[in-house]
């Protein structure tokens, strides 16, 4: 029975299709999670997809973080579930405190479409051991509030202990340190403010190319589950 | 060197998308005391003119110009002492 | 399209009812105007003629209560009733060339296109030039709004939107405070409702200073079984209203609006600004798909101009023909509005649907679901009287076709301006305006216009969008049309539909019946150079005063030619928009007919890229190069001037080079296609190696058409329509040259991709990163420092 | 009913390119005496229990957990009586 990845529908959360759609690609069953949820249907790792939830009013996802699923998606993250934030999620899971850091407006405080180059500095975790270290990856981001903030002493402490997933090779929106992700001690709480679900084949993906430098996040995933 | 503060609020007529979000979550948090939100801009701005009677005018000036889109927005000038007492209040409502 | 009044409106209304204080209600009934025959009412501070009063006085054979009067003043405004245009639209009809592609033509809340598989495509262009001109921001976000809600309510998803812009000079103060409001507007509405923006327009023009154009177009696709139609049939069924509260937003908006025009000092009636609620949006796209999917509605409409207005007469109108309303309810958002206020609203975010009552369950409970509220306000009757109640009392019984249908028609003189002949006499030959005259100058003048801010690089915008999200944009920003996957109603379907806008509004002042056709000819060329076919049209009418017979003109030609051109096409007008009254003071805008054209491609692998990918491969030139610099863009960024007639335009030379376009990308002997338009084969040329991050050389044509010969600016610059370049492989030059040939389109062979410049042999040569530079830093330059925070 | 009012602002060491980005247009605009801007939210709460004790503490709780970020950002809470005077303040920081 193939590894059941579970993506969270919030209200306004846009990028679930696309992330069901990334994970059916690599041969995981993806599960359609609904923000209403208090049980999390068996799945063996969870993606908090991209969008707006609740409109990113009051801050981006300040108010999804207290959805009935985010309760047991909490208790089981602190158990070692894997759970992957995308952008919105990313959001989502620092409003939570299962990541340091929150996120704030990007400097130009304009929205920001474009590919960007990331290098990949953390493949020790369940979502990147796909990766060479300091492997470059295309992907594109697509946020208004990606600016990743933290006080210094924590921003020390997650180079320290080798958290920083992945650095923008170009800082797209004044991030600290560059940081486009981060992952909790456990490695399997991970964080990241582009999206790879959107760089998984050379139709519609980044251009011009390559256009999967997404995949890994997803194939990394299967791989850690299946064998586990 | 002074410190002022422009606080700025849509017009009642004007919908509140934030506000209305705002007060939509609070009830599902335990919170259900509250009938209404309002969801509104604040600047503290430091300036070298410490002279409050321009300084009250100079803020308002900004806030007509930049701070507020004074077609969907009201504006509130605090002029803060030094030491960041309220002092004198100027309203464009 | 739905915007305010000034409180002088609202006031009027509250005059009449204040007439009533003394009795029971402190609002007007049916019954009271039954009684009180002779007061005076406020028709004409709601933009209604004596005739038009009267009318309705005949129509009740009674006067209408103040809510009877509110309604009527903004259906039969010009911007609900289409009273000026009508008689000029109907050729869209009448010259319909027939097409089985075409399920809902004009009419509906959009036209929908079979495009195969089982599957339809809806889609629509709109202005919001008004408010956006008040409050760019909102302006902007709720014509986002709007349009979208048109899509939805056929029953589709909406899978794309696009934004044609017009704005005055760019580097205008004003322009200034507009231009980065609009553009954070569109992005902020759209990317919060996670609809890929896959193309638009963003043109400069001092006669759009006082009056930008913010245009939107959406696109849906549902299964063809699937559509739905605003419609209330079937005694009995209840009608919800559902979404956001009703709020005093755009009070009496669409019919003062109809009548606003704007001095130097801003608007001469400011609209009260409306702000949009992308995420109420949001929920309410996926709440309505799956009210669709479980097939519990009977007939939808949504709430635009004229509001609950509007949505109840056109659903009753278009039913069994009659509707019972408890109009007090609606939810509000602020509980002091009168009836004729909400009546009027233009609130946002807000649905109507007809339910039969064995499914108002299932209804309210997917509502439920979605955090949506929902409302039960009446019911479908047979009476055919559509009849409103307020606290017990009958404020409204009116027969509804006479507001959605009956509305007055109005054949308003035109003639040709006395100005036109002079304009046109005014041709742009080296006499009259000096031409580059060397190497130098022609390189200088090169960089001039790839930085000019009409065809400069507006990536400072369109990073602003997200053309991703949904996962089926196959071609965004930068090609030469959008191209979207048509996966959201099929999943693993190839199917996919080209989308592309254009409308050249110098061309339309020089003659509007070739500047429509020369609109729709290049928004059709741009979609056939993706290798999609064009299906169908939709189209925006930006124009002046209606009452200004230049004006009239200047739109019954853009009609005829548009319609003619379609025809001749064979590709129908589907819906669209008019906006009139945009002008500035008495200073009227270009006529700026913006034209949609949407195309089908099969297999969405083989679409074509505008970009020059690999070294080597042989450039051809399709079509014909003449002196043609009437209305171009070098004439009018480098002489400001405008004058002469614009491009030929040859139809049927469109149609084959289309043909060819598409044959070549299905056949994979296209490596690259760009259409030729403003700035004519050097900007082409351009835009195709910066994308592909490789140069060219180039050799050009000697001779124009006729033979005779042609120099090399206006090889270079000329602005002929009907023009294409390409890249093939050398494996397939012979061929496509022959297919080319066999079907008398003139192919010649003007250079190859080649290293790290722009050569033009015998001429200048220009590195890509000098190109790059004057291409790119213009939009920062101009908008980089503005502050919008929304 | 009673009123109650939540600033919030970013902590100091926390940039804010909001704030930044009006810093650097207002001089543009010719106000050059301004020295330094931070840009915050302000909330207008108004809630049925109007026992001015509790009322503070119960705003306290919502910016705690809702209004504010505390990660990144600091509130304070202002009790307005219903004439909408301020009465009595509660910081966080
Ligand atoms: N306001 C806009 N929104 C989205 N895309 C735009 C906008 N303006 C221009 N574009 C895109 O930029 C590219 C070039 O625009 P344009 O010069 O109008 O194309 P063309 O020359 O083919 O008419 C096209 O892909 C167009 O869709
Ligand atoms: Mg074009």
């Amino acid at each position: 029975m193939p590894a059941r990845i579970g993506v969270v529908t919030f209200p306004g959360t846009l990028d679930d299709q696309q992330a069901l759609r990334a994970a059916a690609a690599v041969g995981a069953e993806p599960v359609k999670l609904w923000h209403r949820d208090k049980n999390l249907h068996q799945v063996d790792a969870v993606v908090l997809p991209g969008g707006f939830s609740y409109g990113d009013y009051l801050r981006a996802g300040a108010i999804a973080r207290f959805s009935p699923v985010m309760d047991p998606i909490i208790d089981a993250a602190r158990d070692g579930l894997p759970v992957l934030g995308i952008c919105n999620g990313f959001q989502v899971l620092c409003e939570a405190h299962l990541l340091e850091g929150a996120m704030i407006r990007n400097g130009d405080l304009h929205f920001i479409n474009r590919d960007v180059k990331l290098r990949i500095e953390n493949n020790r975790t369940v979502w990147t051991s796909d990766y060479e270290a300091g492997a470059e990856a295309v992907i594109p981001i697509k946020n208004m509030d990606g600016r990743f903030v933290a006080d210094e002493r924590t921003l020390d402490a997650l180079e320290a202990e080798g958290r920083v997933l992945a650095r923008y090779t170009a800082n797209p929106n004044g991030a600290a340190r560059d940081i486009a992700g981060i992952s909790n001690a456990a490695g399997n709480v991970v964080g990241l403010m582009p999206h790879p679900e959107y760089a998984i084949d050379d139709l519609t993906g980044p251009y011009p190319g390559p256009g999967t430098d997404g995949l890994p996040f997803f194939t990394s995933i299967l791989k850690s589950l299946v064998s586990a | 060197m002074a410190r002022v503060l422009v606080d700025v609020m849509l017009k009642p007529e004007i919908l509140d998308p934030q506000g209305q979000a705002v007060q939509r979550a609070l009830p599902r948090m335990g919170f259900d005391s509250v009938t209404n939100v309002r969801q509104g801009k604040r600047f503290e701005l430091e300036l070298e003119d410490a002279d409050p009677a321009t300084l009250k005018a100079t803020a308002a000036a900004m806030a007509e110009k930049l701070l507020a889109n004074t077609v969907i927005e009201d504006f509130e000038v605090t002029v803060l002492t030094a030491g960041g007492a309220p002092a004198d209040t100027a309203e464009n409502a | 399209m739905s915007t305010g009044t000034s409180s002088e409106h609202s006031e009027h209304v509250f005059d009449t009812t204040d007439v009533f204080q003394d009795t029971a209600a402190s609002f007007d009934t049916v019954a009271k105007a039954e009684a009180s025959p002779d007061v005076k009412q406020p028709f004409r501070e709601l933009g209604m003629t004596e005739d038009e009063y009267l009318r309705v006085r005949e129509i009740l054979g009674r006067r209408p209560s103040s809510s009877e009067l509110a309604m009527y003043s903004v259906m039969w405004s010009e911007h609900c009733s289409y009273k000026s245009s009508k008689v000029h639209l109907r050729q869209f009809g009448e010259k319909a060339p027939k097409t089985a592609a075409l399920l809902v033509g004009p009419g509906e809340n959009a036209g929908v296109v079979d495009v195969g598989e089982g599957l339809a495509v809806t889609f629509k262009v709109e202005s919001h030039n008004h408010p956006s001109y008040v409050e760019p921001y909102q302006g902007a976000a709720t014509g986002v709004g709007g349009i979208v809600r048109d899509i939805l309510t056929m029953g589709a998803r909406p899978i794309g939107v696009m934004d044609p812009l017009r704005f005055g000079p760019a580097d205008a103060p004003d322009t200034a405070r507009v231009l980065p409001g609009v553009v954070a507007g569109v992005g902020g509405y759209g990317n919060c409702l996670g609809v890929p923006n896959i193309g638009g327009e963003i043109v400069f023009d001092p006669c759009y200073l006082g009056n930008p154009l913010v245009n939107a177009l959406c696109v849906g696709v549902m299964r063809a079984d699937e559509i739905k139609l605003a419609k209330a049939p079937g005694p009995g069924n209840q009608v919800i209203l559902f979404g956001a509260r009703t709020g005093g937003d755009g009070i009496g908006g669409a019919s003062v609006l109809a009548s606003a025009t704007f001095d130097e000092d801003g608007p001469a009636k400011r609209p009260s600004v409306q702000v949009g609620d992308p995420f109420m949006e949001k929920v309410l796209i996926e709440c309505c798909l799956e009210i669709f999917a479980a097939d519990l509605v009977v007939g939808i409409q949504d709430l635009g101009a004229a509001g609950l207005t509007c949505s109840t007469t056109e659903l009753a109108a278009a039913g069994t023909g009659g509707m019972d309303v408890r109009l007090d309810l609606a939810p509000l958002r602020d509980s002091t509005l009168t009836p004729e206020e909400v009546l009027m609203s233009e609130s946002q975010e807000r649905m109507m649907a007809v339910v039969e009552p064995a499914k108002v369950e299932a209804f309210l409970a997917v509502c439920e679901k979605w955090d949506v509220t929902a409302t039960a306000l009446g019911e479908v009757t047979d009476s055919g009287r559509l009849r409103m109640w307020w606290h017990g009392e009958l404020i409204v019984d009116v027969p509804p076709r006479t507001l959605a249908h009956e509305g007055p028609v109005y054949n308003r003189p035109f003639a040709r301006p006395q100005w036109q002949d002079a304009l046109q006499a005014d041709a742009p030959t080296p006499e009259r305006l000096t031409r580059p005259a060397n190497a130098e100058q022609l390189r200088a003048t090169l960089l001039r216009l790839v930085g000019s801010p009409n065809l400069a690089d507006k990536s400072w915008a369109l990073e602003q969008y997200d053309h991703r999200v949904q996962g089926n944009t196959v071609l965004g920003h930068g090609e030469d049309s959008g191209l979207v996957r048509l996966d959201a109603a099929r999943p693993g379907t190839s199917l996919g539909v080209a989308l592309a806008t254009d409308g050249n509004g110098r061309f339309a002042k020089l003659d509007p019946y070739s500047g429509a056709q020369l609109a729709l000819a290049e928004a059709y060329r741009n979609v056939a150079a993706t290798g999609a076919k064009p299906l169908a049209v939709t189209d925006c009418l930006n124009f002046g005063s209606p009452e200004d017979p230049d004006v009239m003109w200047q739109f019954a030609e853009a009609c005829r030619g548009l319609a003619d051109a379609c025809l001749e096409l064979g590709t129908p007008v589907t819906g669209g928009n008019v906006s009139f009254y945009n002008q500035t003071g008495e200073t009227n805008i270009h006529p700026t007919p913006v034209v949609g054209v949407l195309g089908v491609i099969d297999d969405v692998d083989r679409r074509t890229r505008s970009a020059f990918e690999r070294e080597g491969e042989i450039l051809l030139l399709l079509g014909d190069t003449r002196d043609e610099f009437g209305g171009s863009e070098w004439a009018h960024e480098v002489h400001s001037h405008l004058g002469g007639l614009p491009p030929r335009v040859d139809l049927a030379r469109e149609k084959v080079l289309g043909e060819v376009l598409i044959a070549g990308s299905r056949d994979g002997m296209l490596s690259a296609a760009h259409d030729l338009s403003d700035g004519g084969l050097a900007q082409a040329v351009v835009e195709s190696c910066l994308r592909g991050g490789h140069g060219a050389r180039l050799v050009l044509p000697e001779t124009d058409a006729e033979g005779a010969p042609l120099d090399p600016f206006v090889a270079l610059f000329s602005e002929s329509a009907g023009r294409a370049v390409v890249a093939v492989p050398r494996s397939e030059e012979l061929r496509f040259t022959d297919m080319c040939v066999a079907r008398g389109l003139p192919v010649a062979r003007v250079g190859v991709v080649d290293g790290t410049a722009l050569e033009v042999q015998g001429q200048f040569t220009v590195p890509l990163d000098e190109l790059r530079a004057a291409h790119t830093a213009p939009f920062r330059k101009l908008f980089g420092h503005s502050v919008v925070d929304a």
